[in-house]
């Protein structure tokens, strides 16, 4: 019960840390907030979630990057990224004029790339690192530690041993097992999961009869891909004791509510940025507004609340 | 500061100016600051169409607060646009990316090259333009805004594939056969067309002001889908990818790496 | 080139069986064709594909069984049947009195199950089998096959060796390899593959704070999941001999063209269905008129041509 | 034969009734035959909604080709559907389903119960039945149609859960305290108020027609996912699922088996 004139409680804590609120962007589709400022408040945010960054310079993938599908978007941006030393240089110090956390993701093609990123990060004021093992664009790395057991579990195990903050462990839907991947990176020490990536897909032009995508493949993401999202995080709740951040078409606070019942201790939005900037706003008021009309005091209580009560009590 | 966000606009007029182009008018209820070569995006009513569509600002009343678009088209989102009545609202974002620089000088000689869908950016960009403007236009069949041109620049000369209006060819034969010598460039058009712009001003090294088009999500920078290759150096490897929707779509011709 | 006043040519051949035309429903979403005659015209279709039937009747999941989705739906039906003595008795003979071909799904939860369906079903007048190694809505059988390599290999090989007909196996794209998977039904016989089955997926009701469908996970299907289900096929369309039929999404012409650009021979029109009854034919009418437009001779041209040319000549 | 497709009917009113319930009366331009109890499938406009929303048919004029839907907006399609102004177009399929069996005998008595969203398939049925009708309407805060009942039944009964109208409770309250000895019963709305009308008139005998919901796809049978179990022998563990969109929505009440 909320007590009368006081506004319900939206903190939640993430692997010891506390949030403001559990509604974050996803990473590589806020760039690192500076170009959502003329949209929103990042200082409201849960967090910002950064582009993914490499130990040097990405150019990635040739146009066309984008196609759209329905009710979704392919993307093959392929991790371009300016390199870890150009974004301590330039974009930490932009961020710390917020009071706002801050997440790095971290993109390699090797162990040993991902670890030379945490490491520099080490020093760093930042609050989480999210380890991008699960991104479909780029040939070598990337993906291929999201879809094998023992890769995950490797990865996951070293780039912990050389990180200082807390480490989530972004998983690709485009596995058989989720679960399987996800317990083997809680095995190796992750802090948590976050999930999901994009699925891999892709569009023909049928005016050229040639893939849209330079690239051919590209990443799916939006809401046509939520309730695929949203089963992973159902499914992972009951198996893993890490916390969990759902991502995956999140575009409304009902989206959000829905994989925070699902076991979600936080979300990311992606796509739903680029339709509209300052939807992730929407989403926080519209959590706060149903918080304060259900009369629930705090919004951890609502963590995993989805799961039926049988599975809690099997007879 | 106040942060911007999606706003609303009341549609003026919104008909066929060819069988496959359309001209919106819309009323956006304040006035407002625009840049020649800036677009809007616009959105989709229809939920399965996310993204907003980027339409270049045709000619901009920032007083009256009202917009001129037109556009071409397509597809599924323009498409629905054509559906789009008098009085209905459009919902858009802008004005986004970074537009043409506007040159101070009175007697400059200028030469503004359009192709297609690249030509309505052009005219509110002529319009503010000093100089003595010449306007080279290129289309494939039914030229549009030739009139509007005429108005506002000194000659405007007209070319189509097909030869059903202006001489039979593309604007690339306009500027081979007319003797120009301007002082600067001003295109936007096909990728193709720009090109060749491109090298022509460049073997007379005349400067230039290129619009880009690509494919985008955001429009505003964070996506990084809309890149394409800027020179960053003396050497032909030196480039680095910028933003159409934010760093342009307008770009100094010069630096633009085209494959 | 064709000749004027011909039509072009629709017809497909599908392991050495002529189809009129590529376009057929997606099981399960057509029923036998009976509740469609009012809409179409069976003989119009290149093919009709049962619902799933097994040996025994199945009485399938409990209620709610179907959600809405963004551009898309979940669905639990599980697999209710009435067995194939009554799918024998009741349709077969129903289906006889249309010219068109047929093609039986089948369902199982062990290979004994699913051999004994197809033996059965040997002395029928029926063209092809499908073999639906792929549902996502029960709890033995069913998708653990078109999961697991090994017993990819075995069901399909056992159940080639009892069938008289041709086999298409029928796959799931809840894998982290459909090409691996893919290329073990290759190798235990199969005749064709079809794919994809749904995406496992769920959806969380915020009012009741439980899962929508009383199955909790359903299979998602409709134009949200087109991009994986192209992605697939253009996979498999390099790396297996056998033919395709591509599933997933296909609510227009425009879509049945980019899987056969993909490399599809035939499609399957599944959730479309039940927007529009009669879409099949128009997407019949589509392809037709397109070919008629391209100055088209035959739709076969069109199998596979999105791939780009650098694949077939490397350098 | 020709064959059935999706149509187009023209909107001639769709307005509030209460806050939340909507009246909506269309033209499809053509005479129909109709039975009381079928339904309509109604398309969205907006394409992320693939399904069409299943909506009884209150009141039909099969020669003039009008229906009369009453809705609840419940959530993004009916909303959608509450943006429709008259003379737009909506499109639909149908009648579908199998309705309600009219008894031709004049001096029956009828109970017809109704619950909420329940009610509007009452009224094309009580205006079509024989005999002497007594109606019994539930509903939470404010009643609907009551006046078009009073207009073909014969005594009209309201009870709603806050009290607002009529007496204060359910339906099921109406009917312990009336002394009803009907001789048939025809009931439609929430499923626990059909379970307490089949226990109420199985302990009397009493045959009825209950009219069920559950969520759709197809709407014509073909996909399975709307069923219910219908009692197909002695036993408890005789039933079978049937089809509501295809058998039903109306099932003969004694053999409807609820969880
Ligand atoms: C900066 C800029 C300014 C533009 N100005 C104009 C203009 O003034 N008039 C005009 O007619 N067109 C203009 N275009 C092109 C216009 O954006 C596309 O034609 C339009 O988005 C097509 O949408 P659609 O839904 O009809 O096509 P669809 O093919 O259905 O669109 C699918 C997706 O692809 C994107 N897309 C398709 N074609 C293009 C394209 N050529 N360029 C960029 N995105 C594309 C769409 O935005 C959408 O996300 C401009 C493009 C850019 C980048
Ligand atoms: C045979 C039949 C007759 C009906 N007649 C009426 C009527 O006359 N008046 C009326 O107000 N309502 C009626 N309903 C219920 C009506 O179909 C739903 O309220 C409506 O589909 C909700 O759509 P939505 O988009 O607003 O809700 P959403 O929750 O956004 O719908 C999402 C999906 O769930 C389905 N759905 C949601 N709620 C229901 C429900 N209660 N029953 C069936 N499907 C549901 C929708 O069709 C859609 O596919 C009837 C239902 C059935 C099965
Ligand atoms: C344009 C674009 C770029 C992305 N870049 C990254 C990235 O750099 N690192 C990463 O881990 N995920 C990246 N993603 C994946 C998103 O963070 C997110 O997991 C995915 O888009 C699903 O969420 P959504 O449906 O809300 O967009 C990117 C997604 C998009 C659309
Ligand atoms: C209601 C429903 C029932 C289905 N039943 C079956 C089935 O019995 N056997 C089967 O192999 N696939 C079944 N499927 C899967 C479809 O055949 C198809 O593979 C899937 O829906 C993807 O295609 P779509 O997006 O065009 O619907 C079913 C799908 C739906 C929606
Ligand atoms: S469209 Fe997103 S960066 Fe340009
Ligand atoms: S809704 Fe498809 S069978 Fe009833």
């Amino acid at each position: 019960m909320i007590s009368p004139g006081k506004r319900p409680n939206l903190t939640v804590k993430l692997s010891g840390v506390e949030l403001k609120n559990p509604v974050m962007p996803a990473s590589g589709t806020f760039g690192s907030g500076r170009e959502f400022e003329e949209y929103l408040d990042l200082s409201r945010l849960g967090m910002v979630v950064t582009k993914g960054v490499a130990d040097v310079p990405w150019k990635g993938n040739s146009t066309p990057r984008v196609a759209e599908t329905y009710g979704g978007m392919l993307n093959s941006v392929g991790l371009q990224n300016p390199g870890i030393e150009h974004f301590i240089r330039e974009d930490i110090p932009f961020l710390q004029t917020h009071d706002t956390r801050i997440m790095v993701n971290i993109a390699g093609r090797s162990i040993e790339e991902y670890v030379r990123v945490v490491r520099v990060l080490g020093n760093q004021p930042v609050d989480f690192l999210e380890l991008n093992i699960s991104c479909p664009n780029i040939k070598e790395g990337g993906v291929a530690f999201g879809t094998d057991l023992d890769m995950a579990y490797q990865v996951t195990k070293k780039v912990k041993a050389a990180a200082t903050q807390p480490l989530i462990v972004k998983l690709s839907p485009n596995v058989t097992d989720i679960v399987a991947v996800a317990k083997a990176c809680e095995a190796a020490g992750a802090d948590g999961i976050s999930l999901i990536n994009t699925l891999l897909g892709m569009k023909m032009d049928i005016k050229t009869r040639r893939p849209v995508l330079a690239n051919t493949f590209g990443g799916l993401s939006g809401p046509a891909i939520k309730p695929v999202a949203l089963r992973m995080v159902y499914q992972l709740a009951k198996e893993i004791k890490i916390p969990i951040i759902g991502i995956g078409g999140i575009s409304t606070w009902e989206d959000a509510l829905e994989f925070i019942l699902a076991g979600a201790t936080a979300v990311q939005v992606g796509t739903a940025n680029f339709r509209n900037p300052r939807v992730m706003m929407e989403i926080i008021e519209g959590l706060e507004n149903y918080l304060k009309e259900e009369n629930i005091d705090s919004i951890e209580e609502l963590i995993g609340a989805g799961h039926e009560s049988k599975e809690e009590n099997p007879c | 500061m106040e942060k911007k966000n999606i706003e609303k606009a009341r549609i003026l007029k919104n008909q066929a100016l060819t069988p496959e182009i359309y001209e919106m008018v819309v009323d956006v209820g304040k006035t407002l600051d625009a840049v020649p070569g800036q677009f809007l995006n616009l959105y989709c009513k229809d939920g399965s169409r996310l993204l907003p569509r980027p339409i270049s600002i045709c000619e901009v009343d920032e007083k009256m607060g009202t917009f001129r678009l037109i556009y071409k088209v397509l597809g599924k989102g323009t498409e629905e646009f054509t559906t789009l009545k008098e009085n209905e609202k459009i919902e858009y974002l802008g004005p986004l990316g970074t537009g043409f620089t506007l040159e101070e000088s009175d007697n400059k000689e200028i030469l503004i090259i359009g192709g297609g869908v690249g030509v309505p950016p052009l005219l509110e960009l002529s319009k503010r333009l000093k100089g003595k403007k010449r306007v080279l236009l290129g289309f494939e069949k039914e030229s549009i805004l030739t009139g509007d041109f005429k108005k506002v620049a000194r000659e405007v000369t007209v070319a189509t594939t097909t030869g059903t209006e202006g001489i039979k060819g593309t604007v690339m034969d306009l500027l081979e056969e007319g003797e120009y010598v301007p002082d600067r460039i001003y295109s936007c058009g096909p990728k193709g067309m720009l090109k060749a712009v491109q090298a022509w001003a460049r073997e007379r090294n005349i400067p230039m002001e290129l619009s880009l088009e690509e494919r985008m999500a955001c429009g505003i920078g964070a996506c990084l889908v809309c890149t394409c290759k800027i020179k960053e150096g003396p050497h032909i490897e030196d480039w680095n990818y910028q933003r159409v929707c934010k760093d342009g779509p307008v770009f100094n011709g010069e630096e633009v790496v085209f494959e």
